[in-house]
């Protein structure tokens, strides 16, 4: 297990800026804050977990390591290379995403077979019937058989979508695949087979998943380490049992407090941490530290300066006034 | 009923058919054909469209007389045994010129719908696609055009096209079509090079959305290139509304071809479209209205069943109707 | 606001420069003359004629001496209509064009509005059909067989009314519906895809759980929401309408621009081809600027903010 | 001094009228007349210009012939009689005429018409600036066409007022049909202040449109109407029934026909559909006035294979004349026997030109296929091999389409492929003045009432010469006839001409026209002449 | 007994061009006055179309073909568009599953409220007004004279779910149905919707049926929990029976699978296979096919429901297996 240490990816100051409202010649004159300044890694055949409500930004950092989106600064070093700049087609190869809506990833135009082909054909891989036989192999490793190849989108339910969009994901033999909320879509019986099923690939395949959820229940439960993410900022890293044990950042308090709990009893006497108010716009974030607006313990000092992302104790990082000092 | 004990042993085999979807495997064309199927109306038009594409094709092969022909001492009669539809003051027979001319409006329609469908999907696609400053671009350029009137530049493309000077068929291409006669062709051409905003417009509109869909993303996710995504995963999914669309162009361009010849714009004589044919009799209605009478009704059976139709395809063929 | 519709303005005049540039080359390329007559004009007489308007300079001249022109909104002479100015030509028979055209909108709406609903409220039913087809006939057959029939029909046979001209409400009936007639399948339709449309959204059902009667529902919930793609198509619908339609203007000898612009074409009648594509242009982005005010009226979600 | 000639151009306008049977129903039974004074009419779309020195068309010269009046008028029989001028002088030599305006002659403000109203219209025909089409109307006068063409000064023009009332024309060439051509609304007087006030614009409004003739414009709706009413200072008014006229503007014959029937109009100059005459014609409602006018098709004689004229021959022999006037034209037209029409004064006024030509006609009615087939082959075509496709370009409409048709399935019997282009107005006419063309449709109709006027179209160069044909012997007799004032080697030169015209066929003709105008049977006395003109001057309604 | 509602033997079919579905199969349940109920389940479960049922908003393509449903003491099956107007809005007021759409967005806030006020009550427009602003302030709503004149884009998510379940509640209504009220908002909205819900159930006394697939949602909001699965009730029961002695397969596979922050990283253990479809007509238990105790009569025979404790019941086999002495 000495590969387990090497960092697969590491991003450094990872930005992501989205133009809104143009005028008639399409030029933009503000921008959606969506990922600003956020930097992390991830070692070989780990997962790390990314978690934060709507427009926090996990979603555009998941797709802007897999260059979905260019990014607007930072850098993205994958496997020792910096891929900022790097023709993506043979990357595409080792990094895949896997996607939140069942529905939508998949083309309801092409039948399974041609789903999970399409990788193959993309990069000329496995020819002929020795492509079918591939993606007999694919549907059968994800729990589906051969006889679906033939079938539409359609004609699957929520969790075997998913089954699909895993394989169509494994026909490149990736190492490394961004999860980006890959249950949060499906029923609630059916989310723990497609975790069990992506923990189990993880091992056989020695895959690295960096996991984006909402959920943070399921998060902890997948994650070696969790970052939480709020209006753009990561704010908290950790590892999973560290960051659910000793949460550090006021947001990451709250966040955990909201989890409903499946236990009436421990959901009585559970004190809850209720944030008031929204989440303020990405276009004109707060100044000083983001989440000062709704934070209980908001001073003078986070609405002035920007909290640093530090380490408070090894392994765990946070952005907050309180813990820095 | 009596229960019995044995019913209450494990059951130990799984009937994979009940897990298995017990839905019928559609395909989205089964499906929309399910759907269209049970629209009386649309099957009605879809019949009748049926019917008039074989009268246009092969009816003018069962009538004794061509579209051209002049018989001599039969002119100006009325419709009776010999000529269903009468013949006009040539001593044409009318029934031939309507089945003629009905093939003649059918191909001006088709063919530039067909026109108009390739330059909307493919402009309307890309704009739509790459989005950004491109797009605003070339749909600013839509808006000018939208704002010209579009009888300007059909006539004038008609006009450009027939110009006596210039032999269009000396093209590699156009060379093909020499039996269809300049004006006709520059009627295809005008009439295909005009109407494509609508379907530009809807297919950047449609694109636009379905972008933003995963399945996109997976493909370029892939490695997928541009040109892959676009024709592959993007159009593809629009086709249901493009069809809608272009059967709905179709009677519209049948309809602007009758006005080009209501202006002395359309086909060239002995030939003749619906259009042509009604407009001409238009002076005559006192003394021989079924001039009027049968290419008119000709018309408004093509109108009525392709509108029709179109509005059954449209609710067949509409996702948000798949539940 | 100001400001907006200053830069609205600015971005208008920038579009009305390309098509201005494009009608000019355009209509210059068509082949044919301005001046055609049967007996040939003696070449000393076709020169003197090209002098008159200005014919006889290069094409860029033309062009720029065009632009300078219409910069200063005057529009020229009609090659063709001898002592017609065609700033005249649009002052007199614009409004004609327009009175008709608005009559014309009136009726569309008020036929095809309840059409469409009707069509709507019952889709998949026999009412749907039957007013589906009732708008589709509209569009079934070309207006100038419409027009022609309904003129011997109605004023020749019957007498009931007059065959031709402008002047009195009377002659303004049969163009007026011949004219709404065609338009009020497009409404309908559009009427009726968003009511459909409308009908399905989760704040109808919002409206029906809060025990509001189906009338209050459909009229006032689901009939804003479903007049605003209309709304949108009513813009270019009513440039279109208001600026004149050839055919109707013609069956009927009404004075309306539509018929000079298309008289002006195979004349090649250039100022007159200019100014009336010029004025269209500038009318149309005007019907489309009122309806993007009309639409912040109605829609609070959309700001004229740039 | 004063020499008889016009006469000689009276008669043959009496001839003229008589013979078309004239439009006018002569039963002047006063008693009979009703109080109705307004008539309503149509003769035409939106006249493209009713300024006297601009117009071209016929339906704006009838327009102009209610405004206004030249120095002569053509009166109720066709004469032309003394108009704005009581009387006239004219030079043994014929070139030099005087024109004395009457006293009471006034325009409709109540201004006196004087000489000079005259000098400036006709040299205002004439400048440049103008840019008059129909300036060629004034090229009879001595440096006439000099000045139009920038090559002499309008002083040296041959029109001048001596005085108030006395006008001096000087002629290039004695022109034996002058005065009637005063009567051509080229000639009529114009006034220079309001013209000079008004510019352009000074025919739009009642108010600038200052006219001397029976009627002045009170209103013109553009594309709608033009409202004339009697001018009250008009000297010869006492016995004009008709007040007030309505011309109403339409472009739509269909429309017009329809208006004629429901009764809203009372005069249709055969604005109607030509598939409606046959039953017009059979009902009796139709009243067919003689155009001076020929339907033809011009043959571009330098190019193959119409250059042969064996082949031009074949093509006119294969025509059925008869078929294309009954089923094409379908107004009663005559077959064409030659290329003047019939109507046009000839020597004797007791026949026109087209009779005197005698018995002898260059045209069958019916079609000569087998004659045809033989010219043909002897061209080296036998039954149309080796003969390419010829190209047969009209400008679209209706009528020209069936011709087109007609011609082609005609052709068609003796082997000749055509091909029919379809061409818009604007491209057609360039088209086939610069002879591009191989074969077109052609019609030509008078300008005046002499043979010449379809005769020296067809010189070498002429503008109108479409044909490209170029024969010696023809220009020379032209010519002849052009210089001498002796109509009986005029006409015999003329004829001469004709002949040659005929038997080398650069335009094979097809028919006469006629106009089949529609008259409310109450509605009496309209004039209408061969030139395509209509007078409500001498109508009235019966009761 | 003090129930609002009682369904009995509900049976909802839909027509597709796929064939009819049966959504609802014999459901029985009934609430008490001023009762929380949650109904939970997975989508398709039939727990929507419950709902829609008893207030007949089914789509057009739905229909009730069996069962009875007692609003109130009366019996409100058979009841007609304007008798079912008067309740609607009025004794049983509304909150669904997405605030986006769910509001008009050409109307103010003020006027979607005032409407139904002023529909269900005969007051002047100024007093709606004045029952508007205060349930506005009820719901948490800041400075709410202002936002009345304001429209629904001008809201976030949470605030528009606020003003919905003011508008619900505006006219006082009897039973209060949400239908999956925050499963479109995050977490920390969600957690405010549901605090605020809590609170209202103490100000008001309103019976409550909350709709969610989310067992931890329901568990300490509600008094009882309702299991459905495939268009049947499977269990139901007070919410610590539910969650600390279930008796369905189906609930015990769904808190087994449902990981907890608490729990360390050993495997989830889900429930097997997929939802069931719903064509075609009913047999057996709708969970058969997944069902780990499956037996050969579940595939047969349809389970009754059966009461196992005071108000704790489940429509399983294996509950009859134990009184028959087997196993």
């Amino acid at each position: 297990m000495a590969a387990k240490d090497k960092k697969i990816l590491e991003v450094k100051n990872l930005t992501k800026f989205f133009p809104v409202k143009k005028d008639f010649f399409g030029t933009s004159h503000s921008m959606v804050k969506a990922v600003d300044n956020v930097s992390f890694y991830i070692n070989k055949g780990e997962t790390l977990g990314l978690v934060g409500e709507s427009g926090c930004g996990k979603t555009t950092t998941g797709r802007t390591i897999l260059r979905l989106h260019e990014p607007t600064a930072g850098e993205i070093i994958f496997e020792g290379n910096n891929i900022t700049e790097a023709d993506m087609k043979p990357l595409r190869k080792k990094m895949q995403i896997i996607f939140q809506d069942p529905y939508a990833s998949l083309n309801p135009r092409m039948t399974v077979g041609d789903i999970i082909g399409e990788p193959m054909e993309i990069h000329d891989l496995e020819k002929g019937s020795q492509r079918k036989d591939k993606i007999y192999q694919l549907l059968e490793m994800v729990g589906l058989n051969r006889e679906h190849a033939s079938r539409y989108p359609h004609e699957f339910s929520g969790g075997q979508r998913q089954r699909v969009g895993i394989a169509r994901a494994l026909a490149v033999k990736p190492e490394f695949i961004v999860c980006d909320e890959p249950i949060s879509a499906l029923d609630v019986s059916i989310q723990a087979q497609i975790v069990n099923m992506l923990e189990d690939l993880q091992a056989s395949l020695g895959l690295t998943y960096l996991f984006i959820a909402h959920d943070l229940s399921m998060v902890k439960h997948i994650s070696d380490k969790v970052g939480v993410m709020y209006l753009g900022k990561l704010i908290e890293l950790a590892d999973s049992e560290e960051i659910y044990s000793k949460p550090a950042h006021p947001y990451t308090q709250a966040l955990l407090s909201s989890i409903p709990i499946a236990d009436p009893s421990e959901s009585r006497k559970k004190k809850r941490i209720i944030l008031e108010g929204d989440v303020p716009s990405p276009i004109n974030p707060p100044s000083g530290c983001r989440f000062r607006t709704r934070c209980r313990y908001s001073m003078k000092k986070c609405e002035e300066l920007e909290p640093e992302f530090k380490e408070i104790s090894i392994g765990h990082f946070c952005a907050c006034h309180l813990v820095s000092e | 009923m009596e229960i019995s004990t044995e019913l209450f042993k494990p059951l130990n085999k799984r009937t994979p058919a009940r897990e298995e979807a017990v839905r019928p495997s559609l395909t989205y064309w089964k499906d929309a054909w399910k759907r269209l199927k049970k629209n009386k109306v649309a099957m009605i038009c879809l019949m009748a469209i049926t019917l008039i594409f074989l009268a246009a094709i092969i009816g003018p092969y069962l009538i004794p007389y061509s579209y051209s022909e002049q018989i001599r001492g039969e002119e100006d009669l009325a419709p009776c045994r010999e000529h269903l539809f009468g013949t006009d003051g040539l001593g044409r027979d009318m029934l031939a010129r309507v089945l003629f001319g009905m093939r003649i409006s059918l191909s001006v329609g088709i063919v530039a719908s067909i026109i108009n469908l390739t330059i909307g999907v493919v402009y309307g696609g890309i704009s739509g696609y790459f989005g950004g400053k491109m797009d605003n671009l070339m749909m600013r350029l839509v808006d000018i055009i939208d704002s010209i009137p579009t009888t300007l530049y059909v006539i004038l493309l008609m006009v450009v096209f027939k110009n006596p000077e210039v032999n269009i068929f000396e093209l590699p291409v156009l060379s093909l079509f020499k039996g269809l006669g300049a004006s006709l062709i520059s009627i295809y051409v005008a009439l295909g090079t005009t109407y494509w905003i609508t379907m530009a417009r809807i297919v950047r509109g449609e694109v636009l959305s379905l972008k933003e869909r995963e399945y996109v993303t997976a493909a370029k996710a892939l490695g997928a290139s541009n040109m892959r995504v676009l024709f592959k995963h993007l159009i593809p999914n629009c086709i249901g509304t493009i069809i809608v669309i272009t059967m709905l162009q179709i009677p519209t361009a049948i309809f602007v071809e009758s006005f080009l010849s209501f202006l002395g714009l359309g086909v060239d004589v002995p030939m003749a479209s619906l259009g042509s044919l009604a407009a001409d009799a238009l002076g005559g209605i006192r003394s021989y209205f079924y001039l009027l009478a049968f290419p008119s009704l000709a018309i408004c059976v093509i109108m009525l069943t392709f509108n029709l139709f179109g509005d059954g395809l449209r609710n067949a063929l509409d996702p948000r109707m798949r539940k | 606001m100001g400001y907006y519709i200053l830069k609205r303005f600015f971005y208008s005049l920038l579009s009305l420069f390309i098509i201005i540039t494009a009608s000019f080359f355009m209509m210059h390329a068509m082949p044919g003359s301005v001046y055609t007559a049967e007996k040939k004009l003696p070449p000393a007489i076709e020169e003197n004629i090209k002098a008159k308007y200005g014919l006889d300079k290069p094409l860029h001249e033309q062009y720029l001496l065009t632009l300078t022109n219409l910069a200063k909104l005057d529009f020229g002479m009609s090659m063709h209509n001898e002592g017609r100015g065609v700033n005249d030509i649009i002052e007199e028979h614009f409004p004609v064009s327009a009175s008709l055209g608005t009559l014309s909108i009136v009726l569309v709406l008020l036929g095809g509005v309840p059409l469409g609903i009707v069509s709507a409220m019952n889709k998949g039913k026999w009412q749907d059909n039957v007013s589906m087809v009732i708008v589709t006939l509209g569009v079934t057959v070309p207006g100038f067989v419409v027009a022609a029939l309904a003129q011997y029909f109605i004023s020749v046979k019957l007498k009931l009314l007059p065959v031709m001209g402008f002047d009195t409400p009377k002659h303004w009936i049969l163009p007026g519906v011949a004219l709404s007639f065609f338009y009020m399948a497009f409404i309908a339709r559009l009427i009726r895809s968003g009511m459909v449309e409308v009908l399905e959204q989760d704040y109808i059902r919002t409206a029906r759980a809060k025990g509001l009667s189906k009338a209050v529902v459909v009229y006032k919930h689901a009939l804003k929401n479903a007049v605003l793609p209309v709304i949108a198509f009513l813009g270019p619908l009513a440039a279109g309408i208001l600026t004149g339609t050839f055919v109707i203007e013609r069956v009927f000898s009404i004075p309306g621009l539509g018929r000079y612009f298309i008289s002006s074409i195979s004349n090649r009648d250039y100022t007159v081809i200019m100014g009336v594509t010029v004025f269209y242009a500038a009318f149309l982005l005007l019907m489309v600027f009122i309806v993007d005010i009309i639409y912040v009226i109605i829609d609070p979600r959309i700001k004229l903010k740039n | 001094m004063l020499r008889k000639v016009l006469a000689m151009v009276v008669a043959a306008s009496v001839f003229a009228s008589a013979f078309v049977g004239c439009g006018s129903s002569d039963d002047k039974d006063s008693g009979n007349t009703s109080e109705k004074s307004t008539v309503s009419a149509t003769v035409g779309p939106e006249p493209e210009t009713i300024d006297p020195a601009l117009n071209t068309s016929a339906d704006g010269s009838i327009y102009l012939v209610h405004t206004f009046e030249g120095l002569t008028k053509v009166g109720s029989d066709g004469k032309t009689i003394a108009g704005a001028a009581k009387e006239w002088k004219i030079s043994d030599d014929g070139l030099k005429y005087t024109f004395t305006i009457r006293d009471d002659a006034k325009w409709s403000d109540g201004k006196p018409v004087t000489a000079q109203d005259f000098e400036y219209a006709w040299k205002r025909a004439l400048d440049p600036a103008t840019a008059s089409d129909y300036a060629t109307q004034l090229y009879y006068l001595k440096n006439g066409e000099e000045f139009n063409q920038g090559k002499a000064k309008a002083d040296d023009v041959g029109v001048k007022a001596k005085d108030e009332k006395t006008l001096e024309v000087d002629l290039k060439v004695p022109t034996v049909y002058f005065l009637d051509l005063t009567n051509f609304p080229t000639y009529f007087p114009v006034r220079k202040d309001i013209i000079e006030k008004y510019k352009d614009k000074w025919t739009q409004s009642a108010e600038s449109y200052i006219s001397n003739g029976a009627y002045k414009m009170t209103e013109w709706k553009h594309n709608a109407e033009i409202v004339m009413t009697l001018n009250e200072n008009y000297w010869d008014k006492k016995d004009i029934k008709i007040k007030e006229i309505h011309w109403k503007l339409t472009d739509d014959h269909a429309a017009a026909l329809n208006a004629f029937e429901s009764g809203e109009h009372d005069f249709n100059d055969g604005q109607v559909p030509t598939e409606e005459f046959p039953k017009l014609i059979a009902d009796g409602k139709t009243t067919p006035v003689n155009e001076l006018g020929v339907n033809a098709v011009v043959l571009n004689v330098n190019k193959a294979p119409v250059n042969d004229l064996k082949v031009r021959k074949a093509l006119s022999l294969a025509i059925d004349r008869k078929f294309i006037v009954e089923k094409v034209q379908r107004g009663g037209q005559k077959t064409a026997v030659g290329f003047v029409p019939y109507g046009m004064p000839g020597l004797d006024t007791a026949k026109d030109f087209r009779t005197e030509a005698g018995a002898e006609s260059y045209f069958t009615e019916t079609a000569d296929i087998e004659g045809a087939k033989k010219l043909l082959a002897e061209a080296g075509y036998p039954e149309g091999k080796g003969l390419p496709e010829i190209e047969y370009s009209n400008n679209t409409n209706a009528v020209n389409n069936k011709l087109a048709e007609a011609l082609q399935e005609q052709w068609a019997k003796i082997g000749v492929k055509a091909k029919i282009s379809n061409m818009e107005w604007s491209v057609f006419i360039p088209y086939r003045q610069e002879k591009k063309h191989t074969i077109a449709r052609y019609s030509w109709s008078g300008d005046y009432m002499d043979p010449m006027t379809f005769m020296d179209i067809w010189l070498t160069g002429n503008g109108n010469n479409d044909s490209g044909w170029s024969n010696k012997e023809y220009d020379s007799l032209i010519a002849e006839a052009k210089s001498t004032n002796d109509q009986a080697k005029r006409m015999a030169a003329l004829h001469k001409a004709e002949k040659i015209l005929m038997e080398e066929l650069p335009v094979i003709p097809i028919s006469y026209r006629l106009k089949n105008s529609l008259v409310n049977p109450k509605l009496k006395g309209v004039y209408q002449n061969p030139l395509g003109q209509v007078f409500f001057h001498y109508a009235y309604w019966e009761k | 007994m003090n129930n609002i509602l009682e369904v009995k033997n509900l049976k909802t079919i839909f027509h597709t061009y796929a064939g009819q579905i049966s959504a609802l199969n014999n459901i029985s349940f009934s609430i008490g006055q001023g009762e929380a109920v949650g109904i939970v389940g997975e989508s398709g479960s039939g727990k929507s179309v419950t709902m829609l049922s008893i207030i007949k908003l089914l789509s057009e393509n739905g229909r009730i073909i069996e069962g009875q449903i007692t609003f109130n003491g009366k019996d409100i099956r058979n009841a007609g568009e304007k008798e079912m107007q008067n309740i609607r809005g009025n004794d049983i007021g509304m909150i669904f599953q997405d605030p986006m759409t769910s509001l008009n967005p050409l109307f103010t806030i003020g006027n979607q409220l005032m409407e139904a006020i002023l529909k269900h009550n005969r007051i002047s427009k100024a007093q709606a007004k004045q029952k508007a602003i205060e349930m506005l302030k009820l719901v948490g709503i800041p400075s709410p004279e202002k936002r009345l004149s304001q429209y629904p884009h001008e809201f976030s998510g949470g605030m528009r779910q606020r003003a919905m379940i003011a508008m619900a509640l505006s006219c006082e209504p009897k039973l209060l149905i949400a239908d999956e009220p925050t499963t479109a908002l995050d977490v920390t909205i969600q957690a405010q919707i549901m605090e605020l819900m809590k609170e209202l159930k103490n100000k008001i006394n309103t019976s409550i049926i909350l709709i969610t697939h989310d067992l931890g949602l329901v568990a300490d909001v509600c008094d009882r929990i309702i299991v459905m699965y495939g268009g049947t009730i499977v269990e139901q029961g007070k919410v610590d029976e539910i969650f600390y002695n279930p008796q369905h397969p189906y609930t015990m596979g769904l808190l087994k699978s449902i990981p907890r922050l608490n729990m360390g990283k050993e495997r989830l253990k889900p429930i097997d296979g997929q939802p069931p479809d719903l064509i075609g007509a009913p047999y057996g238990c709708p969970f058969v096919a997944r069902c780990p105790k499956a037996m050969q009569i579940c595939d047969i025979k349809k389970p009754e429901y059966k009461e196992v404790g005071k108000g704790h019941g489940a429509a399983c086999w294996l509950l009859y297996t134990k009184n028959r002495g087997g196993e």
